[in-house]
């Protein structure tokens, strides 16, 4: 064997052996602990650092669950039970299961139904719009429509339907995250249970005003007239200040409420066509006709998003 | 060289239509709708019941804490109802609703027009006294009074500031108040002095009213203490901080009140108010609201009793013009525009301005040049353009960094901005989302 | 009555808008341009009216196919970019690349980051440079001054004051006997020179930052402090041995300085945001230009030096901001 | 001033990251804040000077020794790898806070490529010891001041509306060749 | 995930320069022309298949606490391997690479692969995910070293078409950075588009 | 997947010992096979660029080189024979003064001192611009050949010499006159053997 071959094993040997026998040596000498359990967690999070769980980023929200021991408050809405199931294994905490949620609209305050008495002039978002009066319309509750949503959703599972100015939320791209909900500046957006087939009832208006004002200011305002606390079954509709609030929990989607209402503020999403009433009287059928036809475009919108998504 | 503060600020036209207009007695109203809430602070609750006679004077809703204000009846009459109204915010708020029938006042009130120069009450008993009155401050900020002259223990103040300023264009309340009541404002102003304790009083007015300042300096003579200064025409010279700065060469700190570097600063309105409440028993119940605006027929300055429409003051002044696209309440630059003609006049209305639809659109937004001027326009030393984009962009700590809290929304920098860019809109909005955080800090 | 309208204060706004600025921006070359046409004839046309021409095309086109906007080639802003960049070549630079020019000045230097007010160079020096790197044969080859009937293909071409300084310095020469080789000073001052077309009017120069102050448009700062620092640095070499170093006003009177300081440091979009940072950035111009020019392979630094200062700007707007009222300071 | 010529060059003339591309992941990859860009520039300045000198050290005393110079890289890299894990290893330890400001891009620096560069370019130029050491510097000077001006920018742009296609690495590539484009104005001034 | 796909994926989705923006030192430095980019996309190939083989192999005998040191010792290993062989039969091109051959022990790409896939994954298709990201990397250094030739030097592999010098700035580094910018748009937009 | 090691002391020590081992053998072993085709391709490099500059030779300039130190650098000499017969001398020289710092060429002497011809060794100057000196991109270079810059101004023209300079690469060009000259100056004051 040659000398170079020689000096080449030795030498390179003998820095590697070194090499490794100081990195040994220090490792053990300047240990610092780092609970390997984080990084596990990380790994299974969505990794999407959209901050829906309340803590900035993936890796702060796997070194609080970590750190928690209760981790029932702590909740990844992107990565649903699924992940938090998982990450509750490698935890060997217990998690509950909640009920997947979904972002609703609560206002149908299009223009044709909300006239416009003014016109907004500044800079275009939704929060600014809401602390300059009623904003272009007389209800000071409703959608401004300048897509303060749009903007914040990470997962453009909302966009502004260019008619009727109101945003619609894509149910199968939406996380519930609750981006949207804190971004409305008028509280418009709710999480609400989501049910088979994505099927929704919920009062589509959020305007606290008496019923003669809201009413003159909104054709589909809920104008608080206690029809539909009647007809309810299940307890699951209470009044507040002049609105109606159907409890996702307690509510059977009868849709009994839905007939009643005489501004069509409720709305049913996602459900079949009701078999048609024989005995209608025909000025009633005619009042109904606008709204009803409007929730059919509404559900035929979703239909075709689906079908893209 | 005329005094004035040394950055920022620009020279909005000054439109000054009813500056010559002396100030007229606008008709009693039918209805008035007195809102509880007309002052920075907790509102008032109200005193008096559905049904209930009041006199004009009469209390109708009493202070609810320190920093509040009584609230008077401006009108006889009858109590309707207290329901929510619209008011200049736009919002809904708790309103007296006063049916007038007559004009009866409350007995106590000396209804005569004499000069009452000497001032019998102590400091003590003047400050009760103006707190009783409700007053607040006139120039739009609607601070109570009481509050300002009740100087904390440990801080000193020598001198008394009197803002005759009115850098709003268009305004001219003011103006009119210190040609037609300089004599009432000084005694005013020497009473606002003795409750304080000082010695000296410097009364601000801007150079575009040289009728007002001759005026003043005329009278101002009797008045040992007191001097007037003329100032550069330059918004905002009324600023608070910017007339300090201009006529004392004393810097506000960052974060802190006149009162740091020993000023107090009154408007010269509520130097009138004062003079009423202390020598004439007559609490705050009335001011002067300018309606001006381009296409307003006859542009007047009115003494307005609290709660009475707007819309009346514009019947008064010729009708609402065809050509009205923004109906302001205030001015051009800090005014609020509002939506209806129903809002009752309130304590802190200085003027209506009439916008022709011609003037009340924005310029077209285009792209930031980063042409400066905003920086360089800005009195608070401030860069609107990099607030504007923080506060778009949501980056509060950043914003709070830099200096948010300190922008005292002049609107300099949407004035000047080439690109039309609507600079305060969100720099406000990063405002109230920092303030917010500060407050949930402090918790 | 129509609609009210609403919005937030102010109510009242300057008629001072982007369009105005710009404008006054292109009255105040017409000057210049009109010294270079009497001095280059065609030439100056052709490459102005090509590079005015593919700039105002490429934003549009770029708006309009690529970034899918509203083309806003009304604002001035591209019109100002092609005649600063074509004051920016000699004037007999072949049509086609001014094109390339104006397309990077355009494209990359402007579009590239979204627009008028987004781009961190100067676009009518990013196309500058790149040509100048691209083509250097090209770019540094310039028309002798030698009237309107200056012909635009075939001209007689010369160096620059400059460069003939430069070559000299370099073949050691002393600075006197390069001076005879060369223009007088008043010559470079109205204009009779080689060189970029827009550079050599110092006059014409002047008179476009004259009325730019009155309009308002830009402050003295920028332009001051580059040509103070340049005056001063140039100044202690020229004391220092007057043989190898030549005077400051030399330095002022050729080259880029005047039309760099005036009309190209000033970029609003480019240029810092406070007074001091003004200071720091005109300073640092003028250093870069000086160190380019003695000590560096290129005789001409001015646009390179504008550019590694605009590459500074969002540092110098980081860490120097305006004095605030009332600030509290802690020293 | 021979150092002089050395510092200049480096740090202007040939900058290591926009006339070398040496140490662009790590450019493209930490420079989207000043602040983290300092703290880079920091801890690239510290391991490219240790670098420098070990391996200055090891080729002379060892593959020069010894003639296996073509060992060159296998040695070089393994001693940079173990010493960036030594220093992660001892900074964590002894000063936490410099950990925290410096530490998290040690990792980042071992297959940072103007480390292993430098120290390679420092022996193909034949300096001495002390030029070694001024060469690591003044490289890992004009490495920071690129990286430094570079996340300045890239916060610039944040800010602004930079469009879909272009956001994020391929603007910063623009941004980076129109830097180098500015720098190259400094050509010859050595 | 079938072997093609394993392949194929260094190519467009997970392509090392356009796509991860791995490796790119040598991406800038070298791609003066297509043919320097087409060697050292190679070259780095080799590297790659061969860590990857040797790593996938030895993977199970090596401790967590000297993975990284020992997966550096294999790579430079292969890169002196390369080293010395170009420098035996291809000088030319060696010299035109310069300090760049060295420099491929400290590229991403190929610790990064040894450690996110080779030490994973079973031998075959370790070198079939070196193959493909190799190529992958060869076909992105030879498209940009291309692009830059044409421009920059009005010539392709050498051949070329037009009289006298391109646009000089594209085979200097600003038109490198430049370049690669675009290409790195457009490789986006045809991925989403195919995607 | 089989079970990993622990990462125990000896363990650690132990395979990066392997590791180590192996590789260096595995590369010593080449370096060996390698060691024969890198000193010739190195070889055939250097008597390449000497082919270039002097006339046709049948000696090993290469071992008979002889050095000289100018200006702070290493001129080296290459004396080309046929029939033992010297027939020119090329001469590696150097210039500090390039656009892009130091470059280096090879310079063939004919005994009285005229140029044969010149080749570029190693250089940085601008693609484009300075890089014309290379015989690869522009026929400049071919001006000296013939030429004895006893009578031959080795400056450009704009400093007064007979060297037409590249376009627009005034600096370049000057730095390769000054190559030229150093080389020419050593060469005729005691290079030659």
């Amino acid at each position: 064997m040659s000398t170079i071959i020689l000096f080449t094993i030795i030498s390179l040997s003998a820095i590697g052996a070194i090499a490794a026998i100081i990195l040994y040596f220090a490792a053990q000498k300047f240990k610092v602990f780092e609970d390997p359990r984080i990084d596990q967690v990380e790994e299974n999070l969505p990794a999407a650092n959209c901050g829906g769980c309340g803590y900035p980023g993936c890796r702060g929200f796997a070194e609080a669950l970590v750190k928690s021991d209760d981790i029932s408050d702590l909740y990844c809405p992107v990565g649903g039970n699924d992940t938090m199931s998982k990450v509750a294994e490698i935890l060997g905490k217990a998690v509950e299961a909640k009920d997947p949620l979904v972002a609703v609209i609560r206002c149908s305050g299009s223009p044709e139904h909300r006239k416009k008495v003014n016109s907004y002039d500044g800079a275009s978002t939704c929060v600014i719009v809401s602390g300059l009066y009623s904003g272009e319309t007389a209800c000071q509750y409703g959608c401004h429509g300048l897509g303060d949503c749009v903007e914040v959703c990470d997962f453009e599972a909302i966009y502004m339907d260019k008619e009727t100015e109101l945003p619609v939320v894509i149910d199968d791209a939406c996380t519930a995250c609750g981006a949207c909900v804190k971004a409305c500046p008028n509280d418009i957006i709710e999480l609400r249970k989501k049910n088979k087939k994505d099927r929704k009832i919920f009062v589509s208006c959020v305007n606290m005003d008496k019923g003669g004002i809201a009413k003159k200011a909104c054709d589909v305002a809920c104008i608080g007239c206690k029809a539909c606390v009647k007809v309810c079954a299940y307890d699951a509709i209470v009044v507040e200040n002049f609105l109606a609030y159907i409890d996702p929990v307690k509510c059977k989607l009868c849709r009994k409420c839905v007939e009643v209402c005489p501004t069509n503020s409720i709305l049913e999403i996602n459900f079949p066509p009701r078999k048609v009433k024989p005995a209608q009287p025909v000025g009633e059928a005619e009042a109904k006709e606008t709204p009803a036809r409007s929730t059919g475009e509404k559900e035929n919108d979703n239909n075709i998003i689906n079908q893209e998504g | 060289m005329l005094k004035t503060f040394p950055k920022g600020g620009v020279h909005p036209a000054e439109g000054k239509y009813s500056a010559n207009n002396a100030i007229e007695t606008l008709p009693l109203p039918k209805t008035v709708s007195i809102p509880i809430a007309q002052h920075i602070g907790a509102p008032s609750k109200p005193v008096v019941d559905k049904g209930d006679k009041v006199k004009v004077g009469d209390k109708i809703a009493e202070s609810a804490g320190f920093v509040s204000a009584n609230i008077h009846s401006s009108v006889s009459g009858t109590v309707v109802k207290i329901d929510n109204v619209m008011d200049s915010t736009g919002y809904k708020r708790p309103c007296v609703i006063i049916d007038v029938e007559g004009d009866e006042w409350n007995e106590s009130i000396d209804r005569s027009t004499d000069l009452k120069k000497e001032i019998s009450l102590t400091d003590k008993e003047i400050i009760n006294k103006i707190n009783e009155s409700g007053i607040v401050g006139l120039g739009g900020a609607t601070f109570p009074s009481h509050v300002k002259l009740s100087v904390p223990d440990g801080k000193k103040i020598d001198v008394l500031i009197i803002n005759g300023v009115e850098c709003e264009p268009y305004l001219t309340s003011d103006h009119r108040l210190m040609l037609e009541k300089a004599e009432e404002m000084l005694i005013g102003i020497q009473i606002l002095m003795k409750a304080l304790n000082v010695n000296v009083a410097l009364i601000g007015v801007e150079n575009n009213k040289p009728d007002a300042i001759s005026n003043l300096q005329n009278i101002v003579k009797d008045y040992p203490g007191i001097e007037v200064h003329a100032l550069k025409v330059q918004y905002p010279q009324g600023g608070e901080k910017q007339l300090i700065k201009a006529l004392i060469n004393r810097e506000v700190p960052s974060g802190g009140l006149p009162l740091d570097v020993g000023a107090v600063v009154h408007n010269v309105g509520t130097a009138l108010a004062v003079y009423e409440a202390v020598q004439k028993n007559k609490p705050l119940f009335e001011r002067v609201v300018t309606l001006t605006g381009k296409s307003v027929k006859k542009p007047s300055n009115f003494m307005v009793r609290i709660g009475t429409p707007v819309s009346n003051l514009v019947e008064a002044a010729g009708g609402l013009p065809e050509d009205t696209g923004k109906i302001i309440n205030g001015g051009p630059m800090m005014g609020k525009a509002v939506n209806s003609l129903e809002i009752p006049v309130v304590k802190g209305t200085s003027g209506i301005l009439i916008m022709p639809a011609e003037l009340s659109k924005r310029k077209k937004e285009s792209n930031c040049i980063r042409c400066a001027k905003c920086v360089s326009v800005c009195p608070q030393g401030l860069e609107p353009y990099l607030l504007n984009k923080l506060a778009l962009l949501e980056k509060n700590d950043k914003l709070e960094a830099g200096g948010v809290m300190d922008c005292i929304e002049c609107g300099s920098c949407s004035y000047t901005c080439p690109a039309g860019l609507p600079l305060l809109d969100y720099i406000r909005l990063g405002k109230s989302r920092v303030s917010q955080i500060i407050r949930s800090r402090k918790q | 009555m129509s609609k009210i309208t609403i919005s937030p204060s102010p109510h009242v706004y300057e008629d001072t808008t982007v369009k105005r600025l710009m404008f006054d921006v292109v009255i105040a070359m017409l000057p210049v341009l009109a010294i270079s046409i009497y001095f280059f004839g065609m030439g100056a046309i052709i490459v102005t009216l090509t590079a005015v021409v593919s700039c105002l095309a490429f934003e549009w086109l770029i708006q309009k196919y690529m970034l899918k906007q509203e083309p806003s080639i009304t604002d001035g802003s591209a019109l100002v970019t092609g005649i600063l960049l074509a004051f920016n070549v000699p004037t007999n630079l072949p049509i086609w690349i001014i094109i390339v020019g104006s397309l990077v000045a355009i494209g990359v230097g402007k579009m590239s980051f979204g627009g008028l007010g987004n781009n961190p160079f100067n676009p009518a020096l990013v196309g500058r440079v790149f040509l100048l790197i691209s083509f250097p044969v090209q770019m540094t080859s310039w028309p002798v001054p030698t009237g309107f009937s200056n012909s635009y293909t075939d001209a007689v071409t010369g160096a620059t004051p400059l460069g003939v300084m430069k070559e000299g310095i370099g073949a050691g020469e002393s600075v006197s006997a390069i001076m005879d080789k060369i223009p007088s000073h008043m010559e470079m001052f109205y204009g009779h020179m080689g060189g970029s077309m827009g550079e050599i009017a110092a006059v014409a120069l002047l008179l476009g930052f004259v009325y730019l102050l009155i309009r308002k448009v830009i402050t003295w700062h920028i332009p001051i402090s580059i040509i103070a620092t340049i005056t001063i640095f140039t100044g202690i070499l020229w004391m220092i041995n007057p043989e190898s170093n030549a005077d400051p006003l030399f330095h002022l009177l050729t080259g880029g300085v005047l039309l760099g300081a005036i009309f190209m440091a000033t970029d609003y979009v480019t240029s810092p945001m406070s007074v001091k940072g003004i200071w720091i950035y005109g300073v640092g111009i003028g250093l870069i230009t000086v160190l380019i020019r003695v000590f560096g392979a290129y005789p001409e630094g001015v646009s390179f030096a504008i550019l590694i200062m605009n590459a500074f700007v969002p540092l110098i707007n980081m860490y120097i901001k305006p004095k605030r009222f009332g600030e509290v300071r802690n020293d | 001033m021979e150092y002089i010529i050395i510092i200049i060059s480096a740090i202007f003339v040939n900058n290591i990251l926009l006339a070398q591309f040496l140490g662009v992941c790590p450019f493209i990859g930490v420079s989207s804040k000043v602040e983290t860009s300092i703290g880079m520039a920091g801890a690239v300045t510290f391991v490219m000077v240790i670098a420098t000198i070990v391996t200055y050290l090891l080729q002379k005393y060892v593959l020069d020794a010894f003639g296996i110079a073509f060992m060159q890289t296998i040695t070089f890299i393994l001693v940079i790898a173990s010493l960036v894990q030594l220093v992660e290893i001892i900074l964590k330890k002894v000063s936490p806070a410099l950990y925290q400001a410096l530490g998290i891009f040690l990792p980042l620096i071992t297959t940072n490529c103007a480390v292993l560069g430098v120290a390679i370019l420092a022996v193909q130029k034949d300096y001495n010891l002390l030029g070694s050491v001024v060469f690591a510097i003044s490289n890992a000077i004009g490495f920071g001041l690129a990286l430094v001006i570079f996340a300045g920018l890239r916060e610039h742009l944040d800010m602004v509306n930079i469009p879909k296609g272009m956001k994020g690495v391929p603007i910063a590539f623009i941004v980076a060749g129109l830097l180098a484009l500015a720098f190259m104005g400094f050509a010859g001034i050595v | 995930m079938s072997q093609w796909k394993n392949f194929s994926k260094g190519f467009f989705k997970e392509n090392a320069v356009f796509v991860l923006f791995l490796g790119l030192c040598p991406t800038l430095g070298v791609t003066t022309s297509a043919m320097n980019g087409l060697g050292m996309g190679l070259a780095t190939t080799f590297v790659l298949v061969m860590s990857n083989l040797v790593v996938s192999i030895v993977k199970s005998q090596i401790p967590d606490k000297v993975r990284i040191p020992s997966f550096i010792v294999i790579i430079a290993s292969f890169v002196t391997m390369v080293e010395l062989v170009m420098q035996a039969y291809v000088p030319a091109l060696f010299d035109q690479l310069g300090l760049f051959i060295p420099l491929i022990v400290v590229n991403c790409i190929v610790l990064g692969r040894a450690e996110a896939f080779a030490s994973k994954n079973t031998v075959f298709s370790s070198i079939i995910d070196g193959l493909g990201m190799g190529l992958g990397f060869a076909m992105a250094l030879t498209i940009l070293g291309g692009v830059r030739e044409i421009l920059g030097s009005g010539s392709i592999f050498g051949f070329k078409f037009i009289q006298g010098d391109g646009m000089l700035v594209f085979v200097l580094a600003p038109g490198a950075f430049i370049v690669l910018g675009y290409l790195i748009v457009l490789i986006n937009k045809i991925n989403k588009k195919t995607a | 997947m089989a079970s990993k090691k622990e990462s125990t002391f000896l363990s650690m020590v132990l395979t990066l010992f392997m590791v180590t081992f192996i590789a260096s053998a595995a590369l010593g072993y080449l370096y060996e096979v390698t060691k024969g085709p890198i000193a010739e391709s190195k070889l055939a490099k250097q008597n390449n660029a000497i082919m270039q500059v002097v006339p046709e030779f049948d000696n090993e300039p290469g071992k008979e080189v002889y050095s000289m130190d100018v200006d702070g650098g290493t001129l080296e000499f290459f004396p080309a024979k046929k029939n033992g017969e010297l027939v020119g001398t090329a001469v590696s020289t150097f210039t500090n003064n390039g656009f892009s710092g130091n470059f280096e060429i090879m310079v063939g002497f004919l005994s009285d001192g005229t140029i044969h011809n010149i080749s570029v060794l190693e250089h940085k100057e601008t693609p484009g611009l300075g890089d014309k000196m290379q015989k690869s991109k522009s026929n400049w270079s071919v001006q000296f050949n013939g030429e004895n810059p006893a009578d031959f101004k080795l400056k450009v023209t704009k400093d007064g010499g007979d060297v037409d300079a590249i376009t627009a690469s005034t600096i370049s060009s000057r730095a390769f006159c000054d190559a030229v000259d150093r080389a020419y100056k050593a060469y005729m004051e005691g290079g030659k053997k």
